[in-house]
């Protein structure tokens, strides 16, 4: 940490200590999110999310793929990240570093154990064709919490997917001449709260996640249960903050989930 | 988690799950602090059929030197699993997931560790996953605890860890790999007893809030019942002459 | 060049080619200056379906340090496309065709950029494909010409760039998809328009000297329509409120 | 650049001022080109060639393979480049940097582009076994313009190469008792101009190289025609210096092909 | 060397003068072999075997596999070795360098040259499906002389392993539910000998491994014969001391070979 | 060994081996100096089919620096095969077997190598081996000695490099490609014919004690001839003038 640092951290706290935040929101709420989908024609499925300042573009792209080993009665999912090196002067270009996998990982997850696609009906045939949905993000401005803005990108890119179809002939899929959608069976929205000092903050921005003293990123599905979660930092919790922060993580993510919801493809 | 179908009954109507445990029941844990020789600190947990070795190194010099913070010591932690952890032989590489869990280790240890004390150095942290079972997280955080407090690095507490999760819709403490793979939520946790503070957090599966907070304070309990463990490793190490 | 065969008609007996233009003609362009929050400098294009995000930063110290230069600052470029940029998705991984075209992209910019007035600095030019389309690189470069000036890093001109190729026999502006990979030739140009400098071209089919020579001369009739576009897009960043 | 390398610009500016080149060429007058085939037994086709003291030896590898997705009916043909660490005291083992790439893309392109191999007559069966050319430059002393020795020597290799003859029994390629030669259309070859102040000088060693302004790589074929081209380096030319280039391309082009012709094989 | 190496490095010569070495052994006296098999229950072999301080915990994995293209009628043989970075404060993680590739390919050779394992015997299916025998060493305490020590731990996990039986059924190997053994027509004894000045040692420590001269690695198998050797080290050694480490080799080899015989499965 | 079966006769009645070869012949040895223009040292041999280029750079700077030893220079060595070398196309990448041979050759020179006397540099041996054949590494160490002389850097000796083997229950010199594949033992060996002492030793294949000694013996026996042609090829360079 920089000496500006410090004292802008220092600056961060007062504030939190008379209530308020550094860029005049309440504790509990999001940066305003801005959602526009279908901008890249050729995925299948695209969004583009600004959620105040940090900025993502997730694409989803659709292909038959073999099942893994031991799930032949399910299709594949799998979500990535990646932080650009024109959204921010110290990201370098290279193979992602810890932050990054674990950035993914928990995107990843959060939208897997919701069980938000319905991965049973993506199985063209059992043990040896099924459907891959591959969902990338691409973050293009750094303004703190990537995990909730690449969580967003991902589920509104899927949402307003399409699904091409695919039959098997002669045990090779042939793509048919129409289109479905992908089968939702939920709507995941991850919530990340910021702990400075005692402090509980919803969606920490670049200069708050710089000072905090941990985060725990909470996905809760369309039913308000919590379905994935993941602490972090070199800080720790209370009990009371951690039950504190799922009530927040859900009441939230209510909120944020109808916003999602406007960009669900109807068939 | 899996919440793929099965044939095992995870749990029987007298709430004895298919290892034969009670709901609020432990794994088999043994602990053993100072096994290596060129270590600065070291430990070795057998936690169900995990079986972990940790080596502590530090504080020393940081390579490459950029790294070192001239206000603080840090913390690096490797967890790695060998080629014959697990069913399927696995690549040596690191991969994706143990990238990611050795992050989530360190900052688990990092509230415990007192590292203001030695700036610019650094404590390495290296877990060995020799044989892998459910819950190797939480076995390998308990491991590099002991291991931490056996090289003599500061800490104000230890962490001890271990998960609670939902089957058949109950909630049990210590969920195996049987449980993990068929079950409905497993939720590891990483705590300081005596600070009473959650330093690792995660969660795989669907709860309310209320399960979610059941989950929270069972796996609580359980780490309290493995800090004993932890404290008798380290005592049988350091007065393994004077008390016995 | 494919030169592969195909039943789409590159240009009918009107002239018309088979995304309806002439054979003069250029795609749709689109070009935003100051588009991004963090970077010095920043634009966006859209170049037919070709939909691309650049970013600068800089002049800035170099790491590693041992490739800074104390006589002049130096030029990188990354050129990059997104794994959904394509129709089969793309590996991140820099391919050995991004690696070489990021090294043309720095080549043609070089002779615009003074980087003298800089020496141990580095401007750092990202390029990011969102979508590709026929003549990426031209697409490209406009951008990244864009972005530089947005940076305010002293220039002696901009660059401008576009195709020409050669369909159906005959010479055409700005070679897309289908003409690239159905027709005879493509010659990708970039061109510094006030001192008629051509920094950047690449030739993949076979032309005659004769319509080498036509190629070269239509590409620059083209740049020199794009280098109105880039112009207005700096205009309507830097002087949006006064001008309008 | 040292003060050493700049008085050597320095000079090398003075003596084209007074149309002399610092090794006494003339400016359109590439280095001698001394061409030795046949001299790997392991490989289908090899040729070593010095340019000037420029030295590279290519080896052409030649067996059965599964053709491109999108090109079923075609041979593959790849073409690499590597600059041995004994080639210059600069050079360090490990992976390629952007200027190899480059290099190699640049040969390869020149003899693709110029359809010098009739790929079409690679082909075991459409789309699923075709045969594949593997032709590796491996450079052993530098002195300027590998573009051009890579690209003779590579050509060279090819022309004189034999051609295997698999056929397919049981869907397996199987090696039959005969050879056949490279289906050849036509001979590329590619003459580099480097630009130095506004002179132009073909061929340029490795001191005018490293003092040059820019370069242009123009690949010509048997029927004279321009086919491949790539422009380098940190400056510009003019429309007329581009014109001038292509003259100078075909023209030299034509006098080195009379010496690669040579080394053509015959069935 | 530092200077507190310089000074070790003096004594340790100044004891071998007087027919000492710096632990108390004799030359020719290898440090205690401490072995325990069956400890890790998900591999199908596994040991650890503590040769003085040097501690290894080698790992046997059995799965069928594709035969080398070549070798369509034996089995797979793979040994591995890593020295984990716990094993050492100097080891660094990351990809093994030369001295880590070198041990492992010294170790697999010694077990495979001796033909330990009849790989004749682990075919499923001519050139089509044989079973993979995997051993991976891991070093968990370094006091010199991995060689040996890996050497050790291998053998004694795989002589400690089981064998699944695997039937092809429409070409697939399906697993039985009975275990057999491994195949073993000899056993392999590896014996490192060390040079320091003109002293020949056996199974040098950490501290004499840092100054020896050179080293001769030499495997023997049961009737005594020799079957692999490797040289290492900047030294260089005599012809009559290349026939004494033989001689030595084949001598300490079958004392240790009884111990080793000891973890023997039965059927 | 393979020791694989084959219906080639690799020892007939009369003692001959299936390359024509008797028992105690050397396959046909070519050795050139000072063959490249930029090395400091090199050298070009063809041994059996084997075709192998050495370049030889130093003493130097080391890079990177924390290499350097202050009290000695130090040798390193790169084994690499072009793609081309062997029957099947090999990854360019340099593979495990390159790099343990790489090491084993480093470590077969420095004994004939005097470093003390230009500390904190290093000598660089760059080997490539155009043509792969039996005994390829024998081969490279008689061209990277003799091009280590040519570089004029001092040396103790020269290395001499051969292999013998056992074929057909016999004792033979220089084995071949088939007499590798198909026969009993092979055991390369690097010999400093002046101080008479082996500098590399390997063995692959099953020989008893005195087979063992016998093997040793006839390897010297080739590497004393091989120094001949070694010692010729540097006559050849320094004296071409002079002695003819």
């Amino acid at each position: 940490m920089t000496i500006l640092d410090e004292l802008k951290k220092h600056k961060i706290l007062e504030l939190l200590k008379n209530e308020k935040r550094i860029d005049g929101r309440n504790f509990l709420e999001p940066r305003s999110i801005l959602i526009e989908t279908d901008l890249i024609q050729k995925a299948n499925g695209s969004a583009r999310v600004d959620l105040g300042y940090t900025s993502v573009i997730a694409g989803v792209k659709i292909q038959p793929d073999k099942p893994f080993p031991d799930l032949g009665d399910k299709g594949i999912f799998i979500c990535t990240a990646e932080i650009l090196p024109l959204a921010h002067p110290d990201i370098e270009p290279g193979p992602p570093g810890e932050d990054v996998i674990e950035l993914a990982r928990v995107v990843d997850r959060g939208i897997r154990e919701t069980n938000m696609i319905d991965l049973s009906k993506l199985v063209l045939e059992k043990d040896k064709s099924v459907i891959g949905i591959f969902v990338d993000n691409c973050i293009t401005d750094y303004d703190g919490n990537l995990f909730d803005a690449c969580s967003y990108a991902a589920t509104a890119a899927i949402l307003s997917s399409d699904l091409p179809v695919w039959e098997l002939k002669n045990d090779q899929p042939v793509l048919l001449d129409k289109r479905s959608i992908i089968p939702i069976s939920t709507i995941p929205v991850s919530v990340t709260v910021g702990l400075i000092d005692s402090y509980l903050i919803v969606d920490p921005n670049a200069d708050e996640w710089k000072c905090m003293d941990a985060r725990i990123t909470i996905t809760s599905n369309s039913e308000g249960n919590v379905c994935a979660l993941q602490k972090g930092g070199y800080g720790s919790f209370t009990y009371d903050q951690l039950l504190e922060c799922s009530k927040i993580a859900i009441s939230v993510g209510s909120k944020i989930r109808k916003i999602l919801k406007q960009h669900k493809k109807s068939k | 988690m899996g919440g793929a179908k099965t044939d095992i009954i995870l749990l029987n109507e007298s709430d004895i799950r298919c290892d034969g445990r009670k709901i609020d029941e432990l794994r088999k844990i043994i602990i053993k602090a100072g096994v290596l020789q060129n270590a600065n600190g070291s430990s070795y947990i057998e936690f169900g059929n995990n079986k972990i070795l940790v080596g502590v190194f530090g504080p020393r010099d940081v390579h490459p030197k950029h790294l070192a913070n001239t206000n603080t010591g840090i913390l690096r932690c490797r967890y790695h699993m060998s080629p014959f952890s697990v069913d399927e032989r696995k690549n040596p590489a690191p991969s994706r997931r143990e990238i990611e869990i050795s992050k989530v280790i360190k900052e688990a240890l990092e509230p415990s560790v007192i590292l203001k004390k030695f700036p610019r150095t650094v404590v390495d942290i290296f877990i060995e996953v020799l044989q892998a079972d459910g819950g190797s997280r939480c076995a390998a955080l308990n491991a590099a605890s002991v291991a931490l407090a056996d090289a003599g690095i500061p800490m104000r507490d230890l962490v001890s860890a271990c998960a609670a999760g939902k089957i058949a819709n109950s909630i049990v403490l210590d969920v195996n790999n049987e449980e993990d793979q068929f079950g409905q939520a497993d939720m590891p946790v990483g705590y300081m007893p005596n600070l009473e503070k959650i330093t690792l957090i995660q969660l795989d599966g669907i709860l309310t809030h209320n399960e979610y907070a059941t989950c929270i304070d069972v796996a609580i309990q359980g780490c309290k019942t493995i800090y004993q463990i932890q404290k008798k490793a380290l005592i049988d190490k350091f007065f393994q002459g004077d008390i016995k």
